[in-house]
């Protein structure tokens, strides 16, 4: 029989512009190839979670995947009830014979599209908008960081968040106006990993005719010409993939962590991009490519304590 | 005034649920324009709102919270200060509470920790709102925006802490869990039947702040300044209240209560501070106290009211995929307008149905 | 740190760009209360204003369009509120927030049914307004000062932005040389007075709500159409609490109101201009510390100014004509 | 020859209540008509149906004999009718130019007419003699200066029928005389006068016709020539007012307040009060006379806690008052308060009550802490059968203390005030204007209540613009002028022109 599958995206819903739209992808993706439907629900708090996690679990639901860190301990605790569910927890860790960690190596991808960024940039000045300071943001930040000193020690990196609270990731206009402001200042090129605000700040660098690079799933086509690169992060493959092997039978607990190396992380190349992103520079992001899949690089990840090099 | 000569049952009884009749009517409108049913998403909500037991359980812990903050607002607006704050004052609490509990959840029993963290949080709520509180009796900076300022500034705050507090190699910024000590205990473990919800003594705390809210207000000597000082400072003065003190000192109290909120949220349910865990609870308490005009027995139907939309609409967008979340808001939204703002639309009406009996 | 790293031009920009949401909707607010009635609606009237604007933008593709239907919605729900507060005689911070919460939710639910884009609005792409480039500023361009003041302060932006600036000095002229203002600061400080003077209180209320409603859906319209080219839900973000704030700040006078707007304006573009800056004696602050700027600045601003705030003394009761 | 108003069987219901029963009689045109009867007897009521405020429930109103409909104030304004309020209608924050201008601002743009129509009021103001400065501020101007703005509101909108509601209650002798210069002198011009009053003496000086009302009725309609007081307040009250209250033989105690070299300035340095020093003893009445405004306020503030003075010696029972080392007044009208230092504040709804709250609850305002048990609790109880006790032994109307306050006549509100603060005993009593607005009965109870205080020893200090009063109630007289203390004389001594030229300023030879 077909499993049955659930979803739970978090706080910011499946159409956040970030990693819970990228599971919606994912999913979708898959309904579409199998015909295999999916319950989806959001969970708006952390009460929440485990309310709605521990609901799908008594329907039998054979695998629900937990979208966004927050739900981490809700997962821990609601597998531990219902040891016959699985689950799929993304950008988090949990422990369990019934569990999959997934989380990902930002710092990887961000440190392509820095080094992308680095070289694009005729000023030298390069930005990145974060949505709220919180370690995964600073992840990105700070592999962002390393890939464009590593290409030159001395590019100027200027880091602005948008705010504090929820709403910080639902607020194109200050996106725009970090956007603005780090253009005054000479910076050319912008990574914005700030969910809807970040949309701001790509029409922005659209507006004003400066570079800027999109994050978690692909967005080069949303302003092609002006979109550098987009540093996706595959939320989508690995939802996706959990999905099929629950379907192929082929499933497996365990913690993973996905990089480069394993197709978690990538930079986006593609005929939207393709004349902004030079032979040289295409040259440089794919060394750096197979210097980190290879172990030749290693990029911090401040994740596990480290404090950024940069 | 028309109500004046409206009888007492009309007033007490019929107008609230021509009220609320209308805001589900709107609502209905708009669910059967989302293309569902309006009946049957009517009944997934009250069924999972207060039929279900587990469903009930969740309402009365949303409304735990909700009484709380609601009881921050009312009693400032007792002294007719408008406190905003609530929800800034509820966050910082957390933090209050947190330190408390990261300090001694190794070391103390759980009959003292829970205690110390409602001291925690208490003063912690206590002391954002001293500040707002400070600035109106002595400096005469306007509360309303203090407050908002203070929400704001906790927000930020309590960003730059929390990152502080995540363990090492953790991706939610959230503090450690604590140590189960330091839970609350849960009405399941007495009534089973509740199921696996949040639903812990905090509710009956909540019950009796309420309580003791009540018999403050309208019993005591002290209540009896508050209110003078709300509604004519000039008497309060000549009455010999000390309007400087009075305000400081009610804008603690209503700080320490919207704080207590917080131990329902977290020493109740989730065991840790995380970012943005009040999500809204201190300006849903704003509704909360003018809907339920300030009486104890108003804050705690409204309290109620919201908690059950909370989780009654949480299941009907559960169930029905073409309602979002986001129409629990809108009906929130609705019924603050049908019942609070609107609460004489029918008076009229009323009062010339039963002038006709009466002559007819 | 030096006076350089400040960018003081970028700031001043800014100030400029960011002003007009709080403009508008703080001269609305004005408006309403002046006459009486709390508006702390506005929240939920940019909202409304700046989703109905977008939608109606990208429908028609034009923006003209958009911000007109914005005005409708706005003076709808501005009508409504003044229904609660005037008619109904209803408490008027209830009807406000009803209206904040119901449209934070309603916006949500409506874009997501038409646009299915997790309540947000398509790109407008050419439907947005765009910047007016003054004549002549590429050839002025590169004189120093002059050049950038020309085209880029003064010059280089959208209509509605020369409109929030244009509105202060008349709101201000309104509010106090003409008829329509004295009556209207009449009823909002003593509606007895007014009402034996032969003028119909509830009458000037609701204008004063209608002009509210118009000022409002200007602020919704700009976030939408100009600043973003989108909507999307919630991203009014506490501008109508701001705008009241800045009013409260101002004493309820259009000229104060206005520097408290352009307060947040600029607290708001220093706060990004000094983010990763070294600062004397703090060193580098994280970004959430660097957030609470504009509101810890605030607070000091307010509480130094010993900002006696007088607000008109009929303010939020509703008008019967027995005392 | 046609009256100018007519009511015809007008009658007006609130809820229960019967305001105005059947009321009908005419005002003959150019004529000065009085209009008389007990607080709540409905005269307010008929004039606010005439100035378009309430809609009468049935009867007719006829202008000039032509039966009108006047649904707002609009209408009865463009019929010609103005009207100076109980309550003064006036915004606060605006100057007199502005307060004039609304309603006829003359056009869209205030600017083009603000300099014609100022002119046009500093000659209105020669013209009458009306001392008033167009571009002042409301709230800087005293209350008969406030007064004069509402006379000169009508003056420039040309009423032909003008209707004062209690308009003597704030003002002096003097003001009231100047008051009814104009009066004459509009009636001279032939416009209509209706004038309500409580002050029985004023009907009899002005007055051409009188109406008296009672409960809602007419009781009687008069030439004035034709009837005395003693006939117009048996009408009101339906019984014979005593003039002279019983009181025994001064007979002064040890002083108990003693006040030496009081000072007070206000924020920007101008003196409020200068080189007070007076002495009040057990057992007698010191009234304070003055034109209001002139420092009295704010020496019944000092003295009863509310505010502090800027220096001065004040003693009570022979030990300072404790004001030293205060930088506010916060909390001290309570220390004042247990000392026995009662007060009677001046503006009773801006001090001396709180209007939302009920009866029962404004009775023990003050008192609170006083009332409460250990546990910090009331007993609300007892506060109902002690309130019930006041409620009877002063008469106060409606007898229901879960009434709030707001909805009792001024007059009942003084009472309540007055049996609230009698009822702690007090060892000083600081009265302050207790009968503004209140009607003859009224007046003769609460006299009755003072003079009852005094002879049981109660130090009483009075302060008062109406003379009648002074005389009525006082021992000794205090008079003020300017902040400064200009005159004392005893009651035999009393002489109203010499008080006049004291309360003007003449300093005692
Ligand atoms: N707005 C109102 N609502 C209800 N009852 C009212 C209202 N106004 C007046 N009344 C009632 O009408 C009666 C007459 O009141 P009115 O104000 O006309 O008296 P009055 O003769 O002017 O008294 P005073 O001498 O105290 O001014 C009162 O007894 C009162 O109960
Ligand atoms: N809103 C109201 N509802 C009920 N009764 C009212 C109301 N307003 C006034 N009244 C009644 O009207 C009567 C007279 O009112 P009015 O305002 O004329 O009082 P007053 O004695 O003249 O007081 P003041 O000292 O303020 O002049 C009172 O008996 C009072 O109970
Ligand atoms: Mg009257
Ligand atoms: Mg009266």
């Amino acid at each position: 029989a077909d499993p049955k599958l659930g979803i739970v995206y978090d706080a910011g819903g499946k159409f956040d512009k970030s990693f819970n739209q990228s599971a919606f992808e994912g999913a979708s993706r898959f309904k579409k190839e199998t015909n295999i439907n999916f319950i989806e629900v959001q969970a708006s708090s952390d009460t929440q979670a485990e309310q709605v996690l521990r609901g799908l679990a008594r329907k039998n639901l054979d695998l629900i995947a937990s979208i966004g860190f927050a739900q981490q301990a809700a997962v821990q605790k609601v597998a531990k009830e219902f040891p016959k569910v699985r689950f799929v927890l993304i950008d988090g860790v949990a422990q369990g014979p019934n569990i999959e960690s997934i989380t990902f190596k930002e710092e990887e991808g961000s440190y392509l599209a820095g080094v992308a960024a680095a070289m694009a940039s005729k000023s030298k000045k390069i930005g990145f908008i974060g949505g709220v300071d919180i370690p995964l943001i600073r992840t990105f930040s700070c592999g962002y960081a390393q890939g464009a000193k590593a290409v030159n020690g001395k590019i100027d990196v200027t880091a602005n968040m948008v705010g504090t609270s929820a709403q910080a990731w639902n607020d194109p206009a200050k996106g725009g106006e970090l956007a603005r402001s780090q253009f005054d200042r000479g910076v050319d090129v912008v990574f914005a990993v700030a969910g809807g605000s970040g949309l701001g700040t790509l029409q922005t660098a659209k507006e004003k005719g400066k570079l800027a690079i999109g994050v978690d799933s692909n967005q080069n086509g949303l302003y092609p010409g002006t979109i550098l690169t987009s540093m996706v992060k595959h939320v989508d493959m690995a939802v996706y993939d959990a999905f099929m092997q629950m379907k192929n039978g082929t499933w497996k607990a365990g913690v993973y962590s996905k990089g480069l190396k394993e197709g978690g992380v990538d930079w986006a190349l593609d005929e939207n991009n393709r004349k902004l992103i030079t032979p040289e520079i295409e040259k440089r992001v794919m060394g750096a490519r197979k210097d980190i899949i290879d172990g030749k690089v290693k990029v911090i990840d401040i994740r596990s304590g480290a404090a950024c090099p940069v | 005034m028309m109500n004046k000569d409206l009888p007492r049952w009309a007033t007490a009884f019929v107008m609230p649920v021509l009220n609320l009749l209308s805001a589900l009517l709107v609502t209905a409108l708009v669910i059967h324009l989302l293309g569902e049913s309006p009946t049957e998403s009517l009944a997934i909500l009250v069924n999972s709102a207060v039929v279900n037991p587990e469903g009930l359980s969740y309402t009365l812990f949303y409304a735990s919270t909700f009484i709380f903050t609601g009881l921050a607002v009312s009693i400032a607006m007792q002294a007719g200060l408008f406190n905003i704050g609530a929800e800034g004052q509820m966050y910082f609490a957390g933090l209050g509470l947190t330190l408390a509990m990261l300090t001694f959840d190794a070391s103390l029993p759980a009959w003292l920790l829970i205690p110390v963290g409602m001291l925690g949080a208490a003063l912690f709520g206590a002391l954002w709102a001293f500040v707002p509180g400070y600035l109106q009796a002595k400096r005469g900076s306007h509360v309303v925006v203090t407050t908002i300022m203070f929400n704001y500034i906790a927000a930020a705050l309590m960003n730059t802490i929390i990152v502080k507090l995540v363990p090492p190699g953790e991706q939610n910024p959230a503090s450690r869990a604590f140590a189960a000590a330091a839970e609350m205990p849960r009405l399941n473990q007495w009534f089973p039947i509740l199921g696996e919800t949040p639903l812990n003594i905090s509710f009956f705390l909540a019950i009796i702040a309420l309580v003791i809210y009540g018999v403050v207000v309208s019993r005591s000597a002290w209540g009896f300044k508050l209110r003078a000082t709300g509604l004519n400072k000039h008497a309060a003065h000549y009455a010999g209240v000390r309007i400087s003190k009075m305000i400081i000192i009610v804008m603690l109290i209503s700080g320490a209560l919207a704080g207590l909120g917080s131990v329902n949220s977290i020493m109740g349910s989730t065991h840790y501070l995380s970012l943005n865990f009040v999500g809204g609870a201190g300006f849903i308490g704003i509704a909360i106290a003018l809907m339920g005009r300030q009486n104890p027995v108003g804050i705690f139907l409204s309290a109620v009211l919201f908690g059950a939309l909370t989780q009654g609409g949480f299941d009907l967008s559960l169930e029905k995929q073409n309602i979002p979340p986001e129409t629990v808001i809108m009906v929130q939204g609705l019924i603050i307008l049908f019942c609070g703002a609107m609460e004489n639309l029918y008076g009229p009406a009323i009062a010339k149905v039963l002038n006709l009996k009466k002559r007819g | 740190m030096t006076f350089d790293d400040l960018h003081i031009g970028s700031i001043l920009v800014s100030t400029v760009r960011n002003a007009p949401v709080l403009i508008f909707a703080g001269m609305a607010g004005l408006f309403a209360e002046r006459s009486g009635v709390i508006d702390i609606g506005l929240e939920g009237k940019i909202l409304a204003s700046a989703f109905v604007s977008a939608a109606v933008a990208f429908a028609t593709q034009n923006p003209w369009y958009g911000v007109m239907a914005g005005m409708l919605v706005s003076v709808l729900l501005a009508t409504l509120q003044a229904y609660i507060a005037i008619t109904q005689k209803g408490n008027q911070l209830v009807g406000g927030i009803a209206i904040n919460i119901a449209m934070s939710g309603l916006t949500f639910v409506v874009a997501q049914y038409f646009f299915q884009q997790g309540g947000r609005t398509p790109d407008l792409g050419s439907a947005r307004l765009f910047d007016v480039v003054l004549p002549g500023s590429a050839a002025i361009e590169g004189v120093p000062f002059v050049g950038w003041l020309y085209a880029h302060l003064i010059g280089g932006h959208s209509v509605l932005v020369y409109l929030a600036f244009a509105l202060v000095p008349l709101v201000h002229w309104v509010i106090y040389h003409s008829r329509f203002g004295l009556r209207l600061r009449a009823c909002g400080e003593n509606p007895h007075a007014a009402d034996a003077a032969g003028i119909s209180v509830e009458r000037q209320r609701y204008m004063a709500m209608l002009i509210a409603g118009v000022l409002c859906s200007f602020s919704g319209a700009y976030m939408s159409i100009v600043q973003s080219g989108f909507f999307l839900r919630d991203m009014s973000a506490g501008a109508g609490y701001l705008a009241l704030t800045a009013m409260v700040f101002g004493n309820w006078r259009p000229l104060y109101t206005f520097l408290g707007c352009l307060m947040f304006g600029f607290f708001g573009a220093v706060q990004i201009q000094i983010e990763g800056v070294e600062l004397p004696l703090v060193g580098r602050l994280p970004g959430s510390m660097i957030q609470m700027v504009p509101y810890v600045l605030t607070v000091i601003v307010l509480a130094g100014l010993m900002a006696k705030s007088v607000a008109p003394k009929a303010l939020g009761t509703p008008f019967v004509k027995s005392r | 020859m046609q009256p100018a108003v007519e009511f015809r069987g007008i009658s007006k219901h609130f809820g229960a209540v019967k305001a105005n029963t059947d009321v009908s009689f005419a005002i003959a045109k150019g004529s000065i008509h009085g209009l008389v009867g007990e607080n709540g007897a409905g005269k307010s009521t008929l004039m606010s149906i005439l100035y378009g405020y309430y809609r009468a429930d049935g009867g007719e109103i006829l202008l000039d004999g032509q039966a009108r409909r006047i649904h707002n104030s609009q209408e009865a304004i463009a019929l010609g009718i103005g009207m100076v309020h109980q309550h003064f209608m006036l915004v606060e924050n605006m100057t007199v130019l502005d307060n004039v201008m609304l309603g006829s601002e003359g056009g869209f743009k205030l600017n083009k007419n603000r300099a014609r129509v100022e002119q046009e009021l500093r000659d209105i103001c020669t013209r009458y003699r009306l001392d008033v400065d167009p571009l002042a501020t409301i709230h800087d101007l005293s209350v008969g200066a406030q007064q004069r703005v509402e006379i000169l509101k009508q003056i420039y909108r040309s009423a032909s029928i003008l209707i004062l509601d209690e308009p003597t209650a704030v003002l002096t002798a003097q003001e009231t005389e100047s008051l009814f210069e104009i009066l004459r002198l509009f009636k001279d011009q032939g416009k209509t006068i209706i004038l309500i009053t409580h002050k029985l003496q004023e009907i009899l000086d002005i007055t051409d016709t009188v109406t008296v009302m009672r409960a809602g009725r007419v009781i009687g309609a008069v030439p004035t020539a034709g009837t005395t007081k003693e006939d117009l307040a048996n009408m009101m009250v339906g019984r014979p007012i005593e003039n002279n209250l019983p009181r025994k033989p001064y007979n002064p105690g040890a002083p108990v307040l003693e006040v030496d070299n009081l000072q007070l300035l206000d924020d920007q340095g101008v003196k409020l009060l200068a080189d007070i020093g007076f002495t009040l003893r057990a057992g007698e009445i010191v009234a304070v006379a003055g034109v209001s405004g002139n420092g009295q306020s704010e020496l019944m503030e000092i003295l009863s806690g509310m505010r502090l003075p800027t220096s001065g010696k004040l003693q009570f029972e022979g030990k300072p008052l404790p004001f030293a080392g205060r930088s506010n007044p916060d909390g001290l009208p309570r220390v004042f308060r247990e000392l026995g230092i009662a007060h009677v504040p001046e503006d009773r709804l801006r001090d001396g009550v709180v209007k939302a709250f009920s009866v029962m609850h404004n009775t023990i305002l003050g008192y609170q802490d006083k009332l409460k048990n250990r546990w910090g609790l009331l007993d609300f109880k007892a506060i109902a059968a002690r309130c019930a006790d006041l409620m009877k032994n002063f008469d106060v109307r409606p007898n229901n203390h879960d009434l709030r306050i707001g909805l009792l006549s001024g007059g009942n509100q003084q009472k309540v005030v007055i049996a609230r603060e009698v009822l702690a005993q007090p060892k000083v009593m600081l009265v302050g204007q207790p009968t503004r607005g209140v009607d003859i009965g009224t007046i003769e109870s609460i006299h009755t209540q003072l003079l009852k205080l005094r002879d049981e020893g109660v130090a009483i200090l009075l302060v008062s613009v109406e003379l009648e009063e002074v005389r009525a109630l006082a021992d000794r007289i205090l008079v003020m002028c300017g902040g400064r203390i200009t005159g004392e004389l005893e009651i035999e001594e009393f002489d109203t022109t010499r008080i006049g030229l004291l309360m003007g300023g003449m300093h005692k030879s």
